[in-house]
């Protein structure tokens, strides 16, 4: 019983499916209601009510509305030929207006989507058989509101709260002077023996900022020690050289290396040809890179940034051309490579703590002090989450599930 | 003056992006993408900086004839070629001059130079996993299993054992439980990094990349 | 230290060569390394060598030129299989890219053992409608496809004189690389007409396919590369997948070689100098 | 015809990159000063007609023909010349008198870039993490992911010393963190190994048509 309901509703349904299709196509159609259901010309009985209300009450833009009706009887048992909902949607409450959509039978359920927000739309829902259509149920108006919060993300945003606020406080307490320790980072001081050992052999450095765009901080925390890392070269009067996988992030480079350069004041020793722009693609760039590498001999290779596949390209031609090499990303997929073939690894945090290690700005420092915290926060809150869920009381961890 | 406007501007957009996030408000989010957008046109237009600095770079070479300056001819001659296919008097489409020269040029070139990896990384391997200390030696064996156990071999070297001793089963162990513990640390700390560093760019606290003082 | 061969100081050049043999060589001369065929597959197998020859088995490709590498071999050896079985083969897919994908396999394999279009095999092509199409077929298969990938009419092809529903159809094989793909014919299809059902999958894929494995929705699974390769295994034919997986064992092996090599050098080396401190 | 010419010439460059593992030499010179010249010529092009065209002048030169279309489908027309002109900016830099106005676009984007990725990054890796890691010590992998969590977390801790529990919490960090990448190291071979495979049946298939 229930294989052939499905066979007529499907029959039928190709009727609605393919109706207006290529002229090839309209044939088959026939055939379809011979094989299977006659059309009768009675319309299935129409559906129970229909339910219309905003969606997800406070978390949307109010440009969708949920909807919710009835089966109508004629739906897998009765006459059985419903083989389709159609539901409408109007702006008037006198026109049944425009079909948003068909829905197959045995739903009830359905979300309006892209909808004016705060506009006012009438809906209404018919059952059909494929040639005749039920009589309409409509529901009240409605419209979507619009919410100016997205209450799913406040345990985001107090966390955030939170963790400024440490920031921002040990910032303060560095400013007034409060004496703050740094741990060591050991990449940071290979970085200075690596550009020391290029001076002694008389060969430039080569440093790069990954292919990351400007927009990916960690091309800013490379930045940041670039500026520390050309200060040293331009000390030593070492060539410096930087190529880059993206303009902006080359032009960056350039105002961040002569102001080094002008800053221990050896503005002369400032070359712009050896700030390169090399290919935004990512493999040309690579193989340029691999290029300066054994051409241009550089005896300390510096790789600070984001990197993706071509860390490894570069970790293992440095390598091969004998040179020290530093690397520090905060790529996770990345480090392994860069671990197994460099002589030093800033890992993930390192890589921005660097630029703050690097600079001594008391400011900067309270920045590093604020994560430690915060770090204290996450694990006590886990703790916390684990303890409580143990007991059973798991709507506390379900805060932090998000949307 | 010439510093504040920049950074003003700074704090005020970075602000807006970080609010937009909360706020479901189609004004707000209309807003943002519009911004987005202007960013990436920034960019967009940037390209010419750099293809301006690959000229230059090229061109001295060409004229001081400094070694290799044959191929710097190679790279602005290719360059040239691109552009006129590519420009308004030429078509990008498929199937045109340009599309075909991407297709079968630069597109092979990138993934072989991709591919060398595979060398690469056995070359890595030979010289990197060795046993000088205990650390070293967890990477090794890590490594080792999971190479192992990722190919039908591994699978049919340790046929018969018990399904825990199988090479299959401990490289799906070790990836799900001590990698993910490792990976989710480093990510959670360099969150953290990031979102310090995010808050003193908008706070004008980290100004490098505006390139130094001044 | 000095004198002696070391081998801390190899020639890279030396492993670059190894790998390089140890990826052509399988892909030229197939190995047949020995491999364990995991019991999804072994099931797949097993259901399909079950069908009498002369049946009629379906094969929907639901995949695009993007998946190719890890889904085409399995519509390969799948239709190596049916034929080599005689069983008749109708191809329907729900995917626009995928008849010209399914084409590519079928021609030459139906030229290797003499089978006739339109009386051995016949390729419905794409229609669209995903869910609504499944249910159309479940009524009507010629209906659905009202014309074959040729333009011919359905009506019209010998081996489609017999086929109107499931009913008619003794096993259905889907490749899919998404939906709609394998959980839509499962829901659609095998739940309410009792089809038996089974699919290939991408690997990233197959975890969310082997539930139905468990219920028994799908007979068998073919996960990515690796169980392609095992079915290649089965059907003693060693296709792109086992090539592929060869491949991938070999340079395994030899990378694992190279770090044990690399340790008794670093040791031997260790003790010499250690000697020579002495 | 066609094609095999334009195969061969993608083998002879595939060849030429491979010949870098030998040694550098005049053909993977050649193909590497090639790729980048090709791939600038084509990032200016497709730059161009994907964002400046588009968003740009054609907004704002249609609005000249007095057609009402606009910017990025918001917004009126003179936003689509607001991106313009940020583009424009950036080439002050040649102009030191004026070179500073450059970093209006630069602050605009970076800081706009800036407060966009904070809070997707406390969403995913702080806040969701809290979620799925706090597991109650009630099974070996539960232990491994909270201990192993706790160890990297330690190692990163940058204003305290690392001793005492600290450092023992930081050591089983390392330990951790070695298994991970070893790992991860093991588990990236296999897609290498295929960008190898594609490479070598695209020379034996397609361009030889040996196999």
């Amino acid at each position: 019983m229930e294989r052939t309901c499905v066979a007529l509703a499907v029959a039928a349904l190709l009727t609605v499916s393919l109706a207006g299709t290529a002229g090839a196509q309209e044939a088959p159609v026939e055939e379809a209601l011979l094989d299977a259901a006659p059309p009768d010309s009675v319309a299935p009985a129409a559906p129970g009510a229909l339910a219309a209300r905003d969606y997800l009450d406070s978390n949307d833009a109010g440009d969708k509305i949920e909807l919710d009706w009835e089966l109508s009887p004629d739906d897998g048992e009765g006459s059985c030929d419903v083989v389709a909902y159609r539901l409408w949607r109007s702006q008037s409450a006198s026109s049944p207006g425009e079909l948003v959509t068909e829905l197959s039978p045995g739903q009830t359920h359905y979300v309006d989507q892209n909808l004016e927000p705060g506009a006012q739309y009438y809906y209404s829902i018919t059952a059909y058989d494929g040639t005749n259509e039920s009589a309409p149920i409509a529901c009240a108006p409605v419209s979507g509101r619009v919410n100016l919060f997205q209450t799913t993300r406040l345990s985001i945003l107090v966390l955030m709260a939170v963790f400024f606020a440490l920031v921002l406080i040990f910032t303060k307490l560095a400013e007034r002077g409060a004496e703050l320790f740094v741990r060591r980072i050991p990449g940071l001081n290979a970085i200075e023996e690596a550009v020391g050992r290029a001076t002694e052999m008389g060969r430039p450095v080569l440093y790069v900022p990954g292919i990351g765009e400007i927009d990916n901080i960690m091309t800013i925390a490379s930045l940041t020690i670039l500026s520390h890392v050309a200060k040293i070269t331009a000390r030593y009067e070492t060539p410096l050289i930087v190529p880059t996988a993206r303009a902006v992030v080359m032009s960056a480079a350039e105002e961040v290396v002569k102001q080094a350069y002008a800053e221990v004041g050896q503005p002369d020793a400032y070359n712009p040809d050896n700030i390169r722009y090399l290919s935004d693609a990512q493999f040309a760039f690579a193989g340029a890179v691999n290029g300066i590498m054994l051409r241009e001999k550089p005896a300390a290779n510096l790789y600070m940034g984001a990197f993706w596949a071509e860390s490894l390209l570069l970790a293992e031609t440095g390598f091969e051309a004998g040179a020290i090499q530093v690397a520090g990303t905060a790529m996770v997929s990345q480090l392994p490579f860069f671990v197994t073939s460099c002589d030093f690894t800033l890992m993930g945090e390192e890589l921005y703590a660097a630029s703050a290690y690097l600079s001594r700005e008391p400011k900067l420092l309270g920045g590093l002090k604020g994560s430690d915290w915060m770090k204290v926060v996450t694990i006590a809150l886990m703790a916390l989450g684990a303890i409580l869920n143990f007991m059973g009381f798991e709507s506390f961890v379900n805060w932090f599930q998000t949307q | 003056m010439r510093r504040e406007i920049p950074l003003a501007i700074t704090f005020l957009i970075g602000v807006f992006m970080l609010v937009d996030f909360f706020v479901p408000h189609h004004g707000v989010s209309a807003a943002a993408e519009e911004m987005k957008q202007w960013g990436t046109i920034v960019i967009a237009a940037s390209i010419l900086l750099g293809v301006g600095n690959l000229i230059r770079v090229h061109f001295r070479k060409i004229r001081r004839k400094s070694d290799g300056w044959g191929y710097s001819i190679m790279t602005l001659a290719s360059m040239a070629v691109m552009l006129y296919f590519g420009g308004p008097w030429g078509t990008i489409e498929e199937g045109s001059a340009f599309n075909w020269m991407f297709l079968n040029m630069q597109v092979p070139l990138q993934s072989t130079m991709f591919s060398l990896l595979a060398f690469f990384i056995a070359s890595a391997a030979y010289r990197a996993f060795r046993l000088r200390s205990a650390e070293a030696g967890l990477l090794l064996i890590a490594a080792i299993i999971v190479m192992l156990g990722r190919v039908p071999l591994g699978q049919f070297l340790t046929r018969g054992l018990p399904e825990k001793a199988t090479l299959p089963w401990l490289t799906e162990t070790i990836m799900a439980y001590p990698n993910m513990a490792a990976f989710r640390g480093i990510l959670m700390g360099a969150a953290l990094g990031v979102m310090a560093m995010g808050l003193r760019i908008i706070l004008g606290i980290e100004r490098s990349y505006l390139g130094g003082e001044k | 230290m000095s004198q002696g061969f070391d081998l801390r100081r190899i020639d890279r050049r030396i492993i670059f060569l190894l790998v390089l043999i140890a990826v052509v060589w399988p892909l030229i001369a197939p190995l047949r390394l020995p491999m364990d065929v995991s019991p999804p597959v072994q099931r797949l197998y097993d259901r399909i060598e079950e069908i009498p020859a002369g049946s009629i088995v379906m094969l929907a490709g639901d995949y695009s030129p993007d998946t190719m590498p890890e889904l085409q071999p399995m519509t390969e050896t799948f239709i190596r299989h049916a034929f080599r079985n005689d069983l008749r083969l109708v191809v329907a897919c729900l995917w626009p890219a995928s008849p010209p994908l399914v084409e590519r396999a079928l021609l030459p394999l139906a030229e290797e053992f003499g089978k006739v279009e339109g009386v051995d095999y016949v390729n419905l092509g794409y229609m669209a409608g995903g869910t609504v199409t499944l249910l159309g077929m479940g009524a009507s298969i010629p209906n659905t496809f009202p014309t074959d990938y040729g333009g011919t009419p359905v009506r019209d092809i010998p081996l489609m004189q017999e086929v109107e529903n499931f009913d008619d159809i003794a096993f259905v094989m889907e490749v899919s690389a998404g939906t709609p793909g394998t959980r839509e014919w499962v829901q659609q299809v095998q739940s309410r007409y009792r089809v038996s059902l089974g699919s290939g999958t991408t690997a990233v894929g197959a975890p969310n396919f082997y539930p139905y494995v468990q219920s028994g929705q799908l007979v068998g699974l073919l996960g990515g590369l690796k169980g392609a390769a095992e079915y290649e295994t089965l059907l003693e034919y060693p296709g792109d997948a086992t090539k592929g997986m060869d491949a991938q064992s070999v340079v395994h092996a030899l990378i694992v070689v190279f770090i044990i090599l690399g340790n008794i050098a670093y040791f031997a080396a260790r003790r010499r100098e250690r000697a020579e401190a002495r | 015809m066609g094609t095999l010419i334009w195969t061969t010439i993608g083998a002879i460059l595939t060849l030429s990159v491979y010949s870098f593992l030998y040694k550098d030499n005049p053909f993977y010179k050649f193909a590497e000063h090639l790729v980048v010249g090709i791939s600038a010529g084509y990032y200016l092009v497709i730059y161009y007609y994907n964002f400046i065209d588009p968003n740009v002048v054609t907004p704002v030169f249609q609005l000249r023909l007095g057609d009402q279309a606009i910017g990025f489908g918001s917004g009126a027309w003179w936003l689509a010349l607001i991106p313009g002109l940020l583009g424009l900016l950036l080439y002050t830099r040649f102009f030191p008198r004026v070179a500073w106005v450059a970093r209006w676009s630069l602050g605009i984007y970076v800081g706009g870039y800036a407060g966009l990725g904070i809070s997707p990054v406390m969403q995913a890796r702080v806040i969701e993490q809290i979620g799925a890691n706090a597991l109650p010590l009630t099974s070996v992998t539960n232990v491994l992911i909270v201990v192993g969590l706790l160890g990297t977390l330690a190692y990163f801790f940058f204003s305290m010393k690392h001793k005492g529990i600290l450092g023992a919490l930081a050591r089983v960090g390392i330990v951790f963190l070695m298994v991970g990448f070893g790992a991860s190291f093991g588990y990236t071979v296999m897609s290498r190994i295929s960008l190898l495979i594609g490479r070598v049946s695209f020379l034996l298939h397609d361009w030889l048509q040996v196999v």
